[in-house]
């Protein structure tokens, strides 16, 4: 996959950049630009457009666009939720769009490959071999088992074998410590006090991400709940909410 | 293939899984034919394998019909089991006498599904040494036979009763594989 | 009996007490002859096993041989076994699968990287079914584990060798080539 080929020749025009996307997508996988500040649904959108234009679609350029934007979508995730595993982020930073592609070929033959994989084994199930050792007549040959074992060895030997399957390993997930209720109190308290705010100021005492997440959500069941009113001008613009709840 | 030839095929093939005489009346549930015929194919299939001179032999025994090696392969098998199984054969032995001892009374079905394969070898091989015995049956259909540790068991571990048995729940969380196999050695 | 039959008598009966695949090396330091000798007998005894309509199969498998029963006998065999060995895996557990066979020794985070997201739990589910396994480390920062496939994992697919697996390149091929045709219309 050359350069050249791989050279989309589409354009974005945002607030950021404006320019070939493939620059756009250099600098920000070279983290010059930061991913947050690109709308990739925009983007997406003028990519469309930019193919609906031309006169057939070029495979090449396709899949090389949903390579980037798959890497990009990834890191804006990344940033956006909560992660204690930042090695991640410098991985994926490292990894070029072409390499991206050679990898979605490869992945596409192994998803070939899965077929012929799950066929034998359906067929080798019909295989049944024969599991139960030498026959009585050596059961002489056991070792006198208890020669070399203690009750100690023997409770560790009944733990390992009578052990339950063990259970998830959530360790990777961020526990929540941030509640709905505290949430709630706190966008009521500024909003009675203010009668209106922009989210940006809701949320501006917050500390780590999954709050502002969290505050969200409050506000959302005020909305739902007719207390709050929520004005956003553009896309992408401010949210400003208002005060509708009894006084 | 013929029809007799198939029911043969299913039949050695119901046999060789199969780790105790199993009952012609069984065998015959199992193929879709009668009792008389059972015997009659079972009878052909261990007069085959005796003309050729197999490795295994049919025998009816103990009210069943089972498959087992043959008593001129033991010298050659008593050499292979001993050189190369031995290890095998010890953690299947562990494992099998600390679920009979930590679960008594266990049946044979209860102690398999533990540990996902049939261990009726293993038991027999325990109850051989002393350390395993009956001691009673379950009820509910078959009846079938429950098993405990002895006192020679006890004795051997230095316990004076089953409540000396180490408890068990501080080490289900922290014991880890190796440990056990550490054990197994 | 001459003594190749005795030699074939033997060598059957290990068979028969084996629960898994025995190397041809280790059935030939028990019958006291050479490898090669074993294999050309293990070839004949799954021919005799072939042309009588047995039902079983002896076949080479995970490096070495194995009896197993028929798969012709599956259907009266079902009501027989304690545990079927049909393992049924997900999408995503065959997809991960297939990368380890591959690519190992492979990485957790190579494995993901192939896959656009993160394996670590079906990794998880075929470690716990015997399929995968550590297989040592990779030098360099951290030194994460490596992966690779194991034995159970080749006598699942009954292959003999991992150099029995499909071969994956004209896959590469095939997948670039038909992509590339439905792009042109």
């Amino acid at each position: 996959m050359s350069e050249e080929r791989a050279d989309t020749g589409f354009a974005v025009e945002l607030p950021v950049f404006t320019g070939p996307f493939r620059v756009l997508a250099d600098l920000l996988l070279e983290q010059k630009i930061d991913v947050c500040d690109v709308p990739i649904a925009v983007v997406t959108e003028g990519f469309l457009r930019h193919a609906r234009d031309a006169d057939r679609w070029s495979l090449e350029e396709a899949t090389w666009f949903l390579a980037v934007c798959a890497i990009l979508l990834e890191l804006k995730v990344g940033r956006l939720m909560p992660r204690h595993e930042a090695i991640d982020e410098e991985d994926l930073i490292g990894v070029s769009p072409d390499l991206a592609y050679a990898r979605s070929m490869e992945l596409a033959a192994f998803r070939r490959v899965t077929a012929w994989i799950a066929e034998r084994l359906e067929r080798e199930a019909l295989h049944v071999p024969r599991l139960a050792g030498p026959p009585q007549e050596f059961a002489h040959l056991y070792p006198d088992v208890l020669e070399k074992v203690t009750a100690q060895d023997l409770a560790r030997i009944a733990a390992s074998v009578l052990r339950p399957p063990p259970v998830l390993d959530l360790s990777h997930v961020t526990p929540i410590r941030y509640t709905m209720a505290e949430a709630l109190r706190a966008v009521r308290a500024h909003l009675e006090r203010r009668r209106a705010a922009r989210f940006r100021e809701l949320v501006a005492d917050c500390e780590e991400r999954i709050q502002v997440v969290v505050r969200f959500l409050a506000l959302l069941e005020l909305y739902r709940e007719g207390a709050v009113e929520l004005r956003q001008a553009e896309t992408f613009g401010e949210v400003e909410v208002l005060w509708e709840g009894g006084a | 293939m013929t029809e007799r030839g198939e029911l043969r095929r299913d039949l050695e093939a119901l046999l060789f899984v199969s780790d105790e005489p199993v009952p012609s009346a069984e065998l015959a549930r199992s193929l879709g034919v009668d009792r008389r015929q059972v015997d009659t194919l079972c009878e052909e299939l261990a007069r085959s394998y005796e003309e050729r001179g197999a490795g295994i032999v049919l025998r009816n025994v103990a009210g069943g019909w089972r498959l087992t090696t043959s008593p001129e392969a033991a010298p050659v098998l008593e050499r292979f089991v001993l050189a190369s199984r031995h290890v095998r054969l010890t953690k299947a032995a562990l494992e099998t006498l600390a679920i009979v001892a930590y679960k008594q009374p266990v049946t044979r079905h209860q102690i398999a599904s533990i540990r996902g394969v049939n261990s009726d070898g293993v038991l027999r091989a325990l109850i051989e040494r002393g350390l395993v015995t009956e001691v009673g049956r379950e009820e509910g259909p078959g009846r079938p036979v429950l098993y405990g540790t002895t006192p020679e068991f006890l004795e051997r571990l230095g316990l004076s009763s089953l409540a000396d048995l180490l408890p068990l729940a501080p080490l289900l969380g922290a014991a880890e594989e190796g440990t056990a196999a550490d054990g197994a050695d």
